[in-house]
């Protein structure tokens, strides 16, 4: 379970940098991205299982786009996206498997 | 304000075991703050025990000694009732200082 | 392991069924099980030392706690608490005036169920809720103040048995519950649950801690850590639980905290207060 | 002292004991916050000695000369600590007329930690908590008859004390 849900978020990041590197990311490009993050993180919270290392990444995200180094922010707000999206089939998971690791 | 020496001396048959703890922060000068700037070193340098006018223990601290350091130590003589005072100064020239009574 | 789990989800998939329904909460059947658990997994630890936490795992780390003991760095701390315990509000009532017993060797009644709000009631937060009673502003649940305050009421609470009650309310119930499910949900990045930790691994080390079993881990609360150096409430010891695998913590003393509070000191009903504790 | 394993009361009254004790002491005994301080003086201080960076130097400055290996000092100190921010340290000597008791910590960016004078009449023997950076050699040394007698004991430390 835990390996998977690394490899999960793992593969978004590589698809993500992949992605970015290919042609150079705008302002709008940001924005988008941003949104579906802070979307993510919403619904996170909802689920009361947020991870630090999202709002790091957040903050990564935010310090490269006020930089105007687009091509990083919507890496970091990619990541950002991941890793919410990460706490959230976590909480979803588990909220099917947590009778499972009942002392019985 | 409350004292920062606590003392508990147990006279016994033949010797009196004296524990003491002193709330102090012992601050080594090698911690770094919130801001990330060190924070200078302050701690006690000298505490002193005294019975019957005499001086039973001398302790000569630096900076690697705990936060609200602890001590143990034992003399001869000293009977249920008598007199222990203690007393410390720091690298800063601060002080206190406790007359506690023997148990 | 993995594989039980993907066949776990596999077979959850399929039947699409919950696997617990509402009815089947058992209080009584958990706290056998539990108990089972710990004192079979342990068959050296004395069932009352459990609540001495890393120290009934560990000799050399127990002769270091044996030898702080002697004069406690927690001392201090105790001392405010008394201090600030008996210090009468602006109306001149004390908290003596909002608890059982005037407040004292009373520790060991708390989580409380409490029937008009249908909600669980820590020490901590009834010591809130005496405050704005008595029209004082509440004390930060994380801070010095609430932890010596907590430290000097489960100090004079020494060696009285936990004696939690789960009332045959449907809301206390499910509020215990929400504690076993939050207690048995891995969370943060690490994926980790509060089990993963203190069920299955106690007496291992993470990183550089023995890691304290679950069973009477309430008991010692508030605890000293030397790695704070300071007394620590029990909200900043489950704040930090959280952070340490990678989850933000939720607000102190959030209905989950109260709830997994309720649960495990349910579950050490019977063993003694051995609180403040102190530890690495 | 299985604190609540075998005797919850006794423990508890041990406890209860200490702190009545050490209420009383803090109470009416008089506590003056910034008292002329007249016994224990700051001139007392050997601060050479606590900026050293080796046994020998700091053996030297405080004593002025070097210690041997003796296996009538007796350190008790951990073999793994808790938390280096806390270690408990316990040295006694069974040698006769000993004036003075130092403890160093060889890997600390100072390695002495604390020393005491001895007057005739008190226990050659001191128990005190101390702070440790990292894993270490922790070296007790006893004067007694005008000579340095130490002993050593590694202690490994896994949580530093010095923070940062």
């Amino acid at each position: 379970m835990r390996i998977r849900a690394l490899i999960r978020v793992a593969a978004v990041l590589s698809a993500a940098s992949f992605a970015t590197a290919a042609i150079a990311a705008s302002a709008d490009d940001y924005k988008a991205a941003y949104a579906k993050a802070e979307a993510a993180i919403t619904q996170a919270h909802a689920l009361r299982n947020e991870w630090t290392t999202t709002a790091a990444a957040l903050k990564a995200a935010k310090a490269a786009a006020d930089a105007g180094k687009f091509d990083e922010a919507v890496a970091h707000a990619q990541q950002v996206e991941a890793l919410a999206n990460g706490s959230i089939a976590q909480a979803k998971e588990q909220e099917k498997l947590w009778p499972e690791a009942v002392i019985r | 304000m409350a004292s920062t020496i606590r003392v508990r001396a147990v006279a016994g048959a033949d010797t009196t075991e004296v524990q003491s703890l002193i709330q102090h922060p012992m601050d080594s000068g090698f911690v770094k703050d919130a801001k990330g700037e060190l924070i200078p070193p302050h701690h006690i340098e000298v505490v002193q025990f005294e019975h019957g006018g005499k001086t039973v223990f001398t302790a000569l601290w630096g900076p690697a000694v705990s936060k609200d350091p602890y001590l143990k130590f034992g003399f001869k003589g000293g009977k249920k009732g008598d007199d222990l005072k203690v007393s410390w100064v720091d690298n800063k020239g601060a002080s206190d200082t406790l007359t506690a009574k023997i148990q | 392991m993995l594989r039980k789990v993907l066949l776990v989800a596999a077979l959850v998939a399929a039947t699409a069924q919950p696997l617990l329904a509402a009815g089947d909460v058992d209080p009584q059947a958990d706290f056998k099980a539990f108990r089972k658990y710990f004192t079979e997994r342990f068959p050296k630890v004395p069932l009352n030392d459990f609540v001495n936490g890393p120290y009934s795992m560990d000799e050399g780390l127990r002769k270091q706690w044996q030898a702080k003991e002697e004069f406690p760095p927690y001392d201090f701390a105790l001392d405010k608490g008394k201090e600030l315990f008996a210090k009468p509000f602006k109306n001149g009532k004390t908290y003596a005036d909002c608890f059982p017993d005037k407040g004292i060797g009373i520790r060991q009644l708390y989580p409380m169920f409490d029937e008009k709000s249908g909600e669980v009631i820590t020490l901590d937060v009834a010591i809130n809720k005496c405050r704005e009673a008595n029209g004082e502003a509440a004390l930060d649940y994380l801070k010095d103040d609430m932890a010596s305050l907590t430290a000097y009421m489960a100090f004079t609470s020494r060696g009285k048995p936990f004696d939690i009650k789960i009332p045959n309310d449907p809301r206390a119930l499910a509020a215990y519950k929400k504690g076993e499910e939050y207690f048995y949900t891995r969370r943060g990045q690490f994926n980790v649950s509060c089990a993963s930790c203190h069920v299955q691994n106690p007496g291992n080390h993470i990183r550089t801690e023995v890691l304290a079993p679950a069973l009477g881990i309430m008991n010692a609360l508030p605890i000293y850590r030397s790695e704070w150096g300071g007394m620590g409430s029990t909200s900043r010891r489950l704040t930090t639980c959280n952070s340490q695998v990678r989850g933000v913590p939720l607000p102190a003393e959030a209905e989950e905290y109260r709830d997994v509070e309720y649960f495990l000191s349910y579950m050490a009903n019977g063993l003694p207060i051995s609180g403040p504790g102190a530890r690495p | 002292m299985n604190e609540f394993s075998d005797a919850p009361d006794s423990a508890r009254r041990t406890v209860l004991k200490a702190a009545v004790a050490g209420g009383l002491a803090g109470l009416g005994l008089g506590s003056f916050p910034f008292p002329a301080f007249a016994d224990a003086d700051a001139k007392d201080f050997p601060a050479d000695a606590f900026k050293q960076k080796s046994e020998a130097d700091a053996l030297k400055a405080l004593y002025g000369k070097s210690a041997e290996a003796s296996d009538k000092v007796n350190l008790d100190a951990p073999e793994i600590a808790e938390n280096g921010a806390v270690v408990p340290i316990a040295i006694t000597s069974t040698l006769p007329g000993v004036t003075g008791i130092a403890v160093l910590v060889l890997e600390n960016p100072f390695t002495l930690a604390a020393a005491y004078k001895i007057p005739e009449g008190t226990q050659a023997q001191v128990a005190s908590r101390l702070k440790m950076a990292k894993t270490s050699k922790v070296v007790a040394v006893v004067e007694s008859g005008g000579k340095l007698y130490s002993a050593t004991k590694e202690v490994k430390v896994t949580v530093g004390g010095c923070g940062g």
